[in-house]
């Protein structure tokens, strides 16, 4: 995992952003401030899953506030994002309420997806986040027809798709990839690679581990960035969507880290002792923070009024998922079909298949030692 | 009405379809300039233009969930699996991505998707290209899997599968592309999960769908003409939804059921509906319900081998007259029970 | 006998395997330095080394592909694809390749590949992941598929499959890992193919595999204290091959049946169970067999639409009062035909 | 179509090959004969097909004699080889009797694969031909498997795999890849490119066309090589085969042509005019023939010979698999497993899962109007 830092810091340095300087240090602060944000939701979610107010998988973005923040702010509103299964800060930041991201991980009424979905599988058409997924790689083709989609209709949105390292070994990266960069569709692949599948390190499941190097397989422009930078993230994913937007699909990784298990209940026992104390120095808010606070964006204050306020978002979220109803038992068959057609099954485990009927007239008189 | 086989009657459909809507596109595995394996989309390629007849690369799971994706955003993508066989590839993307998409997040989005597939055998092609693995869909809730029979009803299960709002399983069969019948000229789409009683009958309900239902039609009137039998055929149609009350409704009528199917028997498209009949029609039913399916081996390409191996008529006909005799065993029913419609 | 977890049975068997047989080696996503999502295989990789504990990338079309390769040259690959979810991306490596390549071949390689996988649902891990499709195998010729509920059974049953020249699909159960019993320490694998009655009973045949096999016996257990019913329990236990011969004998017993599944109804491995004694115990029913499957829908998060979509225990009793209704209402059967072990 | 010719042209030159003259020769002429067999033997088949002896698809290697010469030759009896569908020519080449290749064709019993497999699925273990297979890069996986095999049990065998231009898109090729090349398998990847799918130019299947370079994202080593000439071919197989002897595994891709339509049955049309009178030209046999003839290696007396020779086997394959008989149907349910097992399945679709059962003792007597 060593590797996973070299990356980082082999990454092309940032040109400092071109803005007016006061803008530019709102910006920063605002970045901050976003990261803090996913920050302190994560470790709420991860509060609730202990408490079993969360259910099912629960994998956070901790380690990757940087990455996240630097990629949505390259975004449009208008343009679309597929993700996967560690999707609550992308969700955030599309610009969802916080308490409609927590109150589906609680399985509520009030929730992004109804409460259908759960923390893998977020989705809001307003925002265009077209969907975090559990299927590892199952984004890549849809991503991949929401861009088609798109270059069919003549727009110039684009779709931007994350996937993780371990995910790049998958078929469905490398027909997504050869499909988008035949037809010249709007869209991003983006590599969240943070080391690690579960356990499994990018040595041991990609025989090129410059992942982003894959893109020469499809012709496809392709680049790596510092994951722990967001202003650095930014910059190369502002180029890698223009790109998209003029038709030339693009390949992104970004470098980052995963600074807990793979999902709440992984103690991540793999990892070695020396890792896990590399980690400890390994923090992008605490990186960050500090680098603002020496440029003197940040100070004291400020992060201390970040932090209370975040602390208030997150609580409100909480409190707001914990007060929307859970779903109607009798809502249980209202999502099969858009379309409903006649004899579409609405029975609970427990109802027979045809109502009892009645014995049948005009033999039950007559039967005697009936054999059936 | 216009008699035309049954490639035809999907051909007109495919390009009236997109026609009348935009949002309709093709997309499958040289479908444009080799016009179809099966020659369904011949010469859409030129009126269309390769944005709306788009040839993929070989990546069923891919251009599948290219679809599911274009769809979400509000296309209409037909696309072609060359046959059923190579779906498999792209299972994952249909049954995790297209039929769950909808419910798993809450209704918020919807596939209008139609994936268009032969399933068949009996060409030698062996044991990896002679399956029917309808199944698969059939299962899925979030799946609506349709299997006309005739010309009339691809293309009217056609114009209902493109316009439906959930992913359909358009199920098309080898063996049936170059049969002929009558063609409504209406737009009269069909409804999705209904079954039909193609030919009415009093002395055993002969069920079927895609190919075999055009089998047992056949057998039907043939068995008319020949033993004088009373045959009633029932087209399932819809797989899923499946259309048990009609099932059931004939079995009270005729209180013996044969089914075919060109899939293998154990767990087979035909278990259900056995099953369904053995539970809705218990009072009425006179023999157990016949099933009449592939031998359950991989198909070996020697043709007396695949032969032996596949229903043919002969089967259909000593299951029918294996189930009447069995009904002949028992003792006469009531007038009071006995050919009363329910 | 030692009384062990379903875990650590599979666990032992494995280990046991692998020190008896050099061929015998483990592939599958996160098995050696994660020692497995559910652990099965904990301290493997330790113990033998990543050349017989081989963690994979993720893709399951190649590991499996590769696993059915390495059977071909003589090895015996025990692949987990993580759950039964994920299997579907291999699906055409197996079903295409590992199911064929014996017979299209004409009986010139063998594959002798397990493929262990745990099914389930109920732990709110929503529409993809908590499908059972144990179906899509059982379906198969080439395959053979086998569902243990119990520790022994994990044991015996993965010591057949190992054993077997055929690609087994080995399901497992996530509600099942952590539940206990007895193991007998003896080297002595189950016949794959043959279904167990694992209580004897003569009022109702209650049906079932895998988890359900397990609520089969402890409904019929709980329904002997309570309300004295004496049900004979069927674990199938074997899904492919399926023993219809111990279902029937055991209907013509008791007369009436209810089969437990966790899928889907529509077509669900109940379907053919229910077929199979609808026909084969067709004189002897007394009242339609009684299916009890997950409601079907994409399984939603939410814990109550989760439990209202999983059957439960009440539903279970429910149908069972249901069906020894059914039966009370038709004459009583003479003596001669009744209670006669056939 | 014209930039097949354009790869083959810019393909690197071969060597001569380093042995005595003689015995070059000697290997030149085996080579036009076996090209010259794969060619009659293919023609052959077409006209079983027409004449319906042989059934379902039929794919030949006609123009693609020089390939399945080069790669065969460059192989060891030990080594292993997956194909795909379009695999007659490898079959001989492995040194089946055409005997049993013909008769397989004609789907009898003395057929390589019994009669079961026909045209696309043809295995012989003793020849360690691993098999043809109908599905596209369904071989891939098993190739790599087989490779991981021989790591396993630790000899120095290979295997070789072939594909076409069109399978490079499927998932299959990128997780078979990726996994020889990370585990160090010793395995070949080959792909024969013809140019075409069925009907789709590679230009339109694959965003990197040069599809050699597709071993880059797997750092995997690849060349190009012009698949018309068989010393060129042969020269580059054995590299590739020594490096994957030394674990380390390897892309080639051969550049030939399709001479014919997907399948026996395809007229092609979607070929352009040009295309079909440059394709009259090009030739690998007419080209190596005329290659060996200038250089004084054949001469139109050794080209009769050679022709009237293979002309004798191929005469004699079909009279073979004429008389072969078809297998019988009590053979049906040999092949479904190959550990028995009870309960396994075996009516035929006219038997009934159950015999009828005789009327239960003790019911018949009493029952009136029974109802069922
Ligand atoms: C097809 C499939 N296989 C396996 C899994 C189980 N799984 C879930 S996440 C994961 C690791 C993914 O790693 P990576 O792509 O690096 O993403 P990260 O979790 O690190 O964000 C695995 C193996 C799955 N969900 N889907
Ligand atoms: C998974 C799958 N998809 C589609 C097909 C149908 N098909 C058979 S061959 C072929 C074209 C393959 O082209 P290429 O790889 O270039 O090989 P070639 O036929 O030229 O030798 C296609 C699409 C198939 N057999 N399997
Ligand atoms: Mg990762
Ligand atoms: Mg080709």
């Amino acid at each position: 995992m060593a590797s996973q830092a070299r990356q980082r810091r082999s990454a092309p340095q940032a040109p400092p952003a071109q803005d007016a300087a006061g803008e530019r240090d709102g910006q920063l602060r605002a970045f901050y401030r976003d990261m803090v944000l996913i920050r302190r939701f994560e470790e709420r979610a991860a509060r609730a899953y202990t408490d079993a107010l969360v259910g099912g998988y629960c994998h956070l973005n901790l380690g990757e506030e940087a990455a996240v923040v630097g990629l949505m702010s390259a975004l449009r509103p208008t343009d679309y994002l597929f993700t996967n299964y560690r999707e609550h800060g992308y969700a955030l930041l599309r610009g969802i309420d916080p308490n409609r991201v927590m109150a589906e991980l609680y399985g509520r009424v009030d929730g992004v997806s109804k409460g259908w979905g759960g923390s893998m599988h977020m989705f809001d058409m307003t925002h265009r986040l077209l969907g975090g997924y559990g299927i590892v790689g199952g984004q890549l083709p849809l991503a991949t027809g929401a861009a088609l989609a798109i270059d069919y209709r003549g727009g110039d949105d684009v779709v931007l798709c994350t996937l993780g390292d371990g995910t790049a070994a998958i078929g469905a990266f490398h027909e997504s990839l050869n499909i988008a960069a035949l037809w010249n569709l709007p869209v991003v692949f983006v590599i969240i690679n943070n080391g690690l599948g579960m356990g499994t390190t990018v040595a041991h499941s990609s025989a090129e581990p410059d992942l982003y190097k894959r893109g020469a397989a499809y012709r496809m422009a392709s680049a790596r960035v510092d994951g722990f930078d967001p202003v650095a993230v930014r910059e190369a994913a502002v180029k890698a969507v223009e790109a998209a937007r003029g038709g030339r699909p693009y390949l992104l990784e970004v470098v980052t880290e995963r600074l807990r298990g793979h999902s709440v209940v992984d103690p991540a026992k793999y990892r070695t002792a020396d890792e896990v104390e590399r980690l400890k120095h390994e923090d992008p808010i605490q990186i960050f923070g500090s680098k603002l606070t020496a440029d003197g964006v940040l100070d004291a204050d400020a992060i201390a009024a970040i932090e209370a306020e975040v602390a208030g978002v997150v609580t409100a979220a909480a409190d707001f998922a914990a007060r929307s109803p859970h779903p109607e038992v009798a809502t249980l068959f209202d999502y099969t079909y858009a379309t409903p057609v006649p004899n579409d099954s609405r029975r609970l485990p427990g109802q027979p298949l045809f109502e009892p009927l009645p014995f049948p007239a005009g033999t039950a008189a007559t039967s005697a030692g009936v054999s059936a | 009405m216009t008699i035309m086989t049954y490639r035809q009657a999907l051909h007109d459909t495919l390009r009236a379809e997109m026609l009348r809507d935009e949002r309709v596109f093709l997309m499958g595995e040289e479908i444009g300039v080799f016009e179809g394996s099966y020659k369904i989309t011949a010469g859409l390629l030129k009126e269309f233009g390769d944005k709306r007849v788009r040839d993929t690369p070989i990546a069923e799971e891919g251009f599948a969930g290219a679809a599911i994706g274009a769809a979400m955003l509000g296309l209409r993508p037909v696309i072609e699996m060359m046959t059923i066989n190579f779906s498999m590839l792209a299972l994952d993307q249909i049954i995790n991505h297209a039929a769950k998409i909808y419910g798993m997040f809450g209704g918020q989005a919807r596939v209008p998707l139609v994936i268009r597939t032969p399933g068949g055998g009996g060409q030698q092609l062996g044991a990896t290209h002679s399956q029917n693995i309808e199944l698969f869909y059939a299962f899925v809730p979030g799946m609506k899997v349709v299997a006309p029979s005739t010309p009339a009803d691809a293309k009217a299960l056609l114009l209902a599968a493109i316009r439906d709002d959930d992913p359909v399983l358009f199920l098309e069969n080898l063996g049936l592309y170059n049969t002929k019948g009558d063609v409504p000229d209406a737009d009269a789409p069909a409804e999705i999960g209904r079954a039909s009683v193609t030919r009415p009958g009093n002395d055993l309900t002969l069920i079927g769908y895609s190919r075999m239902a055009h089998v047992a039609s056949e057998v039907a009137a043939s068995l008319a003409a020949s033993d004088g039998l009373d045959i009633e055929v029932v087209d399932l149609r819809s797989l899923r939804p499946l259309d048990r009350a009609t099932l059931v409704e004939s079995v009270k009528k005729t209180h013996a059921a044969v089914v075919l199917e060109d899939d293998w028997l154990t767990y087979g498209i035909g278990a259900e509906v056995a099953a369904s009949i053995s539970d809705g029609a218990f009072d009425y039913l006179d023999a157990p319900v016949r099933r009449v399916a592939m031998a359950e081996v991989p198909m070996p390409y020697a043709k007396p081998l695949e032969t032996a191996a596949l229903p043919s008529r002969d089967d259909v006909i000593g299951a029918i007259r294996q189930t009447l005799a069995a009904v002949g065993r028992r003792a006469p029913r009531p007038a009071a029970a006995n050919g009363v419609a329910q």
